[in-house]
């Protein structure tokens, strides 16, 4: 069976890019990874979009793109699975390689998150959990991390202050990226004092809405004969229960446990392996839920473990060196792309920020909400 | 789209979601579920049946929503809690409480409010909330 | 290199379901499949839906549905390519059994169209074409629909009664399939007299608004031993342009003609050996502008072939024996999954309106728009 | 999401596509695209340049929408058509011509045209459209 190596990635800083067009971006992206790769055009084209679906509007995304950046003719499609949507657009071009369908596959993941005003995109973004649920009540988003935050605080005990390490860690590591939407460092006593949005989370608790895209050539091995910056090793996925508070405990993400699982099933793969992360932290509380449910830190331990350093870039797996989507941003559609492209550059040695020496096994995870799904993505030095 | 925007078959769908507090119940495995779904989340048996659970429970957690989506905005800060009944978590706004009153382990009850806004389409929307249950004075002396 | 199997197939009539939300259609229609196929479980959701982005709003929807389905800690998917969306989850459920991944893929195709007023549904349905373009002058589908079907009618000097041939053909299948939406026979004369939409399209020229959702098991052919309705040969696809007045012959779908070479090349297929086919009749001219771009029809001779009974049930291959998108339905993201649940209860000889005998090969068409991208799947009799 | 409701951004973006005829033109291909994109749709190649084709045209095809999407509904009914200029076809709204007049084969010209409709952010939207071309009594007797 064909392996699937990452040959070229494209990545735009995340930022508010009011003068291009979602398409543009997608094209800017595509166009960076097709020339890393030295290659015209591809088989297949994968598009990686949730929440533009509902701001944009445009059906049939794949198409349109494919035609607007002069690849008319190559097969495409387009996948969604919301905040998790970028690794579902990886999985699906491994197995296109996978399957012999595609020798190249090119993955746009693009998203457009300033086009309207806050206030409508946070209620845009509630869709990501379960409408049924949630739309009467506006919880949103942000609300739903703030119950789960108080309960975390609540059942361990766990100072307010203790869990602002997290978001300083990640802007000490967006400032040395360039393509990072947030690059200034922060004091962790600044989160405490920073807007109130879903009290206990803060602004700085949270993602900043950025426009972004990030583009990935992911070749059949054989095809591309050395060339590449990172193997895809495996995919892993699972879904989830719809509500965190559904699950017996909701402080752990089962669609994640389940995916893990999986992973480790099919590579025999153990967390001391992995040299480097990208890690979902969509907020604070949920890289600590993230931290603890793969056994990294133990219950209640993770916030207390990142102030005291365990998760520093010297550690093993470092962790989001790219500023994570708490500091380089988390253009929703698009960020699973980054991520990749992101650990395949450290892999490969190319890292533009903060980089690792002899990095070889790197793995990016996403979660869409609080564990509706769950996807992970094992990446190898080539 | 918001749930101002939700159409009319929608609202009525949704009415034993939003107006009284119908969870499913497996026979099977026991576990209740809400809203009611075809299937069972848990154990996957469709041998399901509805039970209303209109019943106080404990306040889990909550949060204190400052910077509410869309439309909601002007009536921030809106309060929303995760009420355990029986077992059951039930994620829904709170409501006669005040952000300093709030403190997890109260007990609350579910009350049948109208939502601040209507719809353009003519529809007066209701929900369930939850309130602290009044403990009496004599009670609270005893 | 292990081949993909239809084993089961849920189909629920197209029709106004105001009782039931998205997430019901699909449990139903997934529990009509899992129930053929004697399945209780599987390992990957494909999730087909498209307008329901812009009319429900709910992202990462294949987690959500496998929840409320009761299937979580299955790994799952949703694909989009507007009215093309089905034969893309057909195609991507094919690639996960082919890469190995799955044995057992569950494809739910659902979209609720009459949610909302039809002027909204109208308004939203134009996103299916480029909205950069589009968006402005309120063209709409059925306007682009007009403005080639007078350009084919000019052209070839095709008088308006002879296009209604088709339509009335389309009914007096949908009269027999229990499963569609418009079960009554039409007078061709009629089609002209009913209200004009975008003229020269009226209203019986045109798709009706419904909803619907429909399921495939699809299984790994040594799992299933023997099982199943047919075999998924091959599937092919290709992107076109955006704008069909960008080609050279705006009446040729270019993605159509290039998916179909491919498959040629995939399966050394002839059109002579297809005995039944299901393609997507969006409005009465897209029906004409597939048999002629497929090379069934010589040019601007398909009209005057459907009045000469060309392609009544008797013929070679026999074209939309459910009725078609014009009398079955067509429940956009939901399409493509009816057309290969119908072909294959054809093929095995379970279908339940106007059926043949020993039909072997079938071939499902769908396009997006007019042409920003085109899929294929070919079927074979297990 | 409709036109009405699109961003400020999207608006200023679009107004070369609006308010003036600017297609791309490849040169390696030589051939024309509308609206402009970053590589030719034809052959691919990125080496485009912009030229404005504010020029008249043959009226190739059109249709007269009754059943107008939405919020146009009103303005119903709209008559839009395909412009052939040089060999491009730029698909428009047209303006200035009443249902029975129009024919194929006409000649049309572009004029910029406010829409019917502003939007409630208050952008009060122009976009082309095309209008028959006037023949001068004199030049049409001879
Ligand atoms: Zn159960
Ligand atoms: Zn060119």
């Amino acid at each position: 069976m064909s392996n699937a190596v990452v040959t070229g990635t494209g990545i735009l800083r995340v930022r508010r890019q009011y003068s291009k067009s979602l398409k543009d971006l997608a094209a800017e992206a595509a166009f960076k990874a097709l020339d890393e790769s030295g290659l015209d055009s591809v088989d297949y084209v994968v598009v990686s979009s949730s929440l533009s679906y509902t701001e944009i509007g445009q059906l049939g995304l794949s198409g349109h793109i494919s035609n607007y950046i002069g690849l008319t003719g190559v097969r495409s499609i387009a996948v969604e699975d919301g905040e998790a949507s970028g690794l579902a657009a990886v999985e699906v071009a491994t197995y296109l390689i996978k399957s012999g369908v595609a020798d190249n596959v090119l993955v746009i993941g693009v998203d457009k998150l300033t086009e309207f005003t806050s206030g409508r995109v946070y209620e845009d973004l509630q869709k990501i959990n379960d409408s049924e649920l949630f739309l009467l009540h506006k919880i949103g988003h942000a609300g739903m991390a703030g119950l789960l935050m108080r309960m975390y605080m609540n059942r361990y005990n766990i100072p307010r202050d203790e869990l602002s390490y997290w978001p300083a860690l990640m802007h000490s590591y967006a400032k040395e990226n360039p393509n990072a939407m947030l690059r200034f460092a922060i004091d962790p006593l600044a989160v405490k004092k920073s807007l109130s949005i879903a009290d206990p989370i803060t602004l700085l608790d949270s993602f900043p809405l950025g426009d972004g895209a990030a583009a990935l050539v992911i070749s059949n091995s054989e095809v591309s004969r050395g060339e590449g910056l990172a193997k895809i090793k495996a995919c892993a996925s699972s879904t989830g229960f719809t509500n965190p508070f559904s699950q017996d405990d909701p402080l752990k993400i089962g669609s994640l446990i389940s995916a893990y699982q999986k992973l480790i099933e099919m590579t025999g793969l153990k967390i001391s392996d992995i040299d480097v992360m990208e890690i979902h932290d969509s907020f604070t509380i949920t890289a600590m839920m993230i931290l603890e449910s793969l056994g990294l830190s133990k219950e209640g331990e993770a916030a207390k473990d990142v102030a005291n350093g365990k998760y520093s870039k010297d550690s093993r797996p470092a962790i989001n060196l790219s500023g994570g989507l708490k500091a380089r941003g988390h253009p929703i559609g698009a960020t699973g792309v980054y991520m990749i492209a992101e650990l395949s550059r450290q892999l490969g040695g190319v890292f533009e920020g903060v980089s690792l020496n002899n990095a070889s096994k790197a793995l990016a995870i996403q979660i869409n909400g609080f564990g509706s799904s769950s996807r992970l993505v094992l990446l190898e030095r080539r | 789209m918001t749930v101002e925007d939700l159409s009319v078959p929608a609202h009525w769908r949704r009415r034993l979601t939003y107006y009284r507090l119908v969870a499913g119940r497996c026979k099977k495995c026991g576990r209740l579920h809400y809203p009611p779904a075809p299937a069972c989340p848990y154990c996957g048996s469709k041998d399901l049946e509805l039970i209303e659970i209109n019943n106080k429970g404990k306040l889990e957690t909550y949060t204190i929503i400052y910077s509410a989506p869309g439309k909601s905005r002007g009536r921030a800060p809106i309060i929303v809690g995760v009420v355990n009944i029986e077992g059951l978590r039930i994620v829904s706004e709170l409501t006669d409480i005040e952000p300093e009153e709030l403190k997890t382990g109260i007990d609350v009850e579910p009350v049948l409010r109208r939502m601040d806004e209507d719809t353009n389409k003519g529809i007066i929307r209701y929900a369930i909330k939850f309130r602290p249950v009044l403990v009496p004075k004599s009670e609270e002396r005893g």
